[in-house]
């Protein structure tokens, strides 16, 4: 059944929510590689540049780490 | 449900980006789809560009955008006080641009009009310029079912 | 370089994610590391959810947020029209709160003054609280623009 939603997942019907939760992800792996590499704290727009998303957008996706998961993400999880 | 908020900021571009995660960080307590987050966002950008560059054309003011979220209805104000519209008519014409030389497309009332349910533009010249925008979120999304 | 903005919202509880996002974003043209983000993140709920939790008791109102950057500085002012603190003393003393019943922890203050540089706490009852916060941001950008 995953295989088939995420098959059927365009614009259109994939949740804000879902999507910034996959994006929090890769950021935070980002964030990990990066203060690895340079062996400090990543300033913001290094993560966003090596995201190629603008800074004030990371921002907004690491918030969605902290929501709590929604309902149809519970259902469907 | 019922909710609001009110946004002001200086007519800088690099508020322009603020600007729109702001809204998109608002408007995503109702869980809208990526495509209808990717319109509104779009529609501010559109809107607060606007606001700066034909508005205030990059001097200093300032721009305010309120937002209400009325069930499942945003509704969006964006206003400046810059140098206004002589013709809002022709303004909102596709392809009208009053700065060809920037390379504007002519296309950011084209664009409100498309992502949005309703856009009224009222504006006068020397006193500013206001637009209201509504959108009805499609739901449930067919994703939930 | 000098920007600001302005926000208000309602006094609920949903829009503190949203006032920590846009409060983020607009601070991030500093381009703080991610430690900095989040502790003004951080400061940004703790005041938020005072105002709406003490200053309103969860009633209907009206928080505001202004944030001012000047140089590497940003300024940052929370502010309710609520019930106000009768001691401010007594408040920002690490383990206060007039709310035990809700579990808080009473840490609030002190935390704001663990991340900021600065704070201000103006209150009087029946009127409203103004908490204003300065952080001096310590490592200087380094990515390109
Ligand atoms: N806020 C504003 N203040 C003053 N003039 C505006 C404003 N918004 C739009 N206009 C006028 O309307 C025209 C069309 O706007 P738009 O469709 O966004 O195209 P573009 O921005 O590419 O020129 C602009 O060229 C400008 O003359
Ligand atoms: N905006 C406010 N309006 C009214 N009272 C407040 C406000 N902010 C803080 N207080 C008072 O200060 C106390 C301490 O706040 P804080 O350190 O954040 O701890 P807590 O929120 O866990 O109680 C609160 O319990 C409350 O009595
Ligand atoms: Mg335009
Ligand atoms: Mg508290």
């Amino acid at each position: 059944i995953g295989e088939i939603q995420r098959f059927l997942r365009d614009d259109s019907t994939v949740k804000v929510s879902r999507s910034l939760k996959e994006t929090a992800r890769q950021v935070r792996r980002t964030r990990d590689e990066l203060a690895k590499k340079l062996n400090r704290q990543p300033h913001i727009n290094e993560v966003a540049e090596a995201m190629g998303m603008e800074a004030t957008e990371v921002v907004f996706a690491l918030e969605s780490m902290r929501q709590p998961a929604s309902i149809h993400e519970t259902v469907f999880e | 449900m019922q909710n609001f908020m009110e946004l002001k900021f200086a007519s800088r571009s690099e508020n322009e980006s603020f600007a729109r995660v702001s809204v998109a960080a608002f408007v995503s307590q109702l869980d809208p789809t990526l495509e209808e987050l990717t319109e509104i966002k779009t529609v501010v950008s559109e809107a607060v560009t606007n606001a700066i560059i034909h508005g205030y054309e990059e001097q200093d003011g300032q721009v305010s955008i309120s937002c209400k979220i009325i069930d499942g209805t945003i509704e969006l104000v964006i206003e400046d006080s810059g140098r206004g519209i002589e013709d809002v008519e022709e303004a909102r014409q596709p392809l009208f641009t009053s700065k060809p030389e920037l390379e504007r497309s002519g296309m950011g009332f084209t664009i409100m009009e498309n992502f949005m349910d309703a856009i009224e533009v009222m504006s006068q010249p020397g006193v500013g310029t206001r637009v209201r925008l509504v959108k009805r979120l499609k739901s449930p999304s067919v994703a939930s079912h």
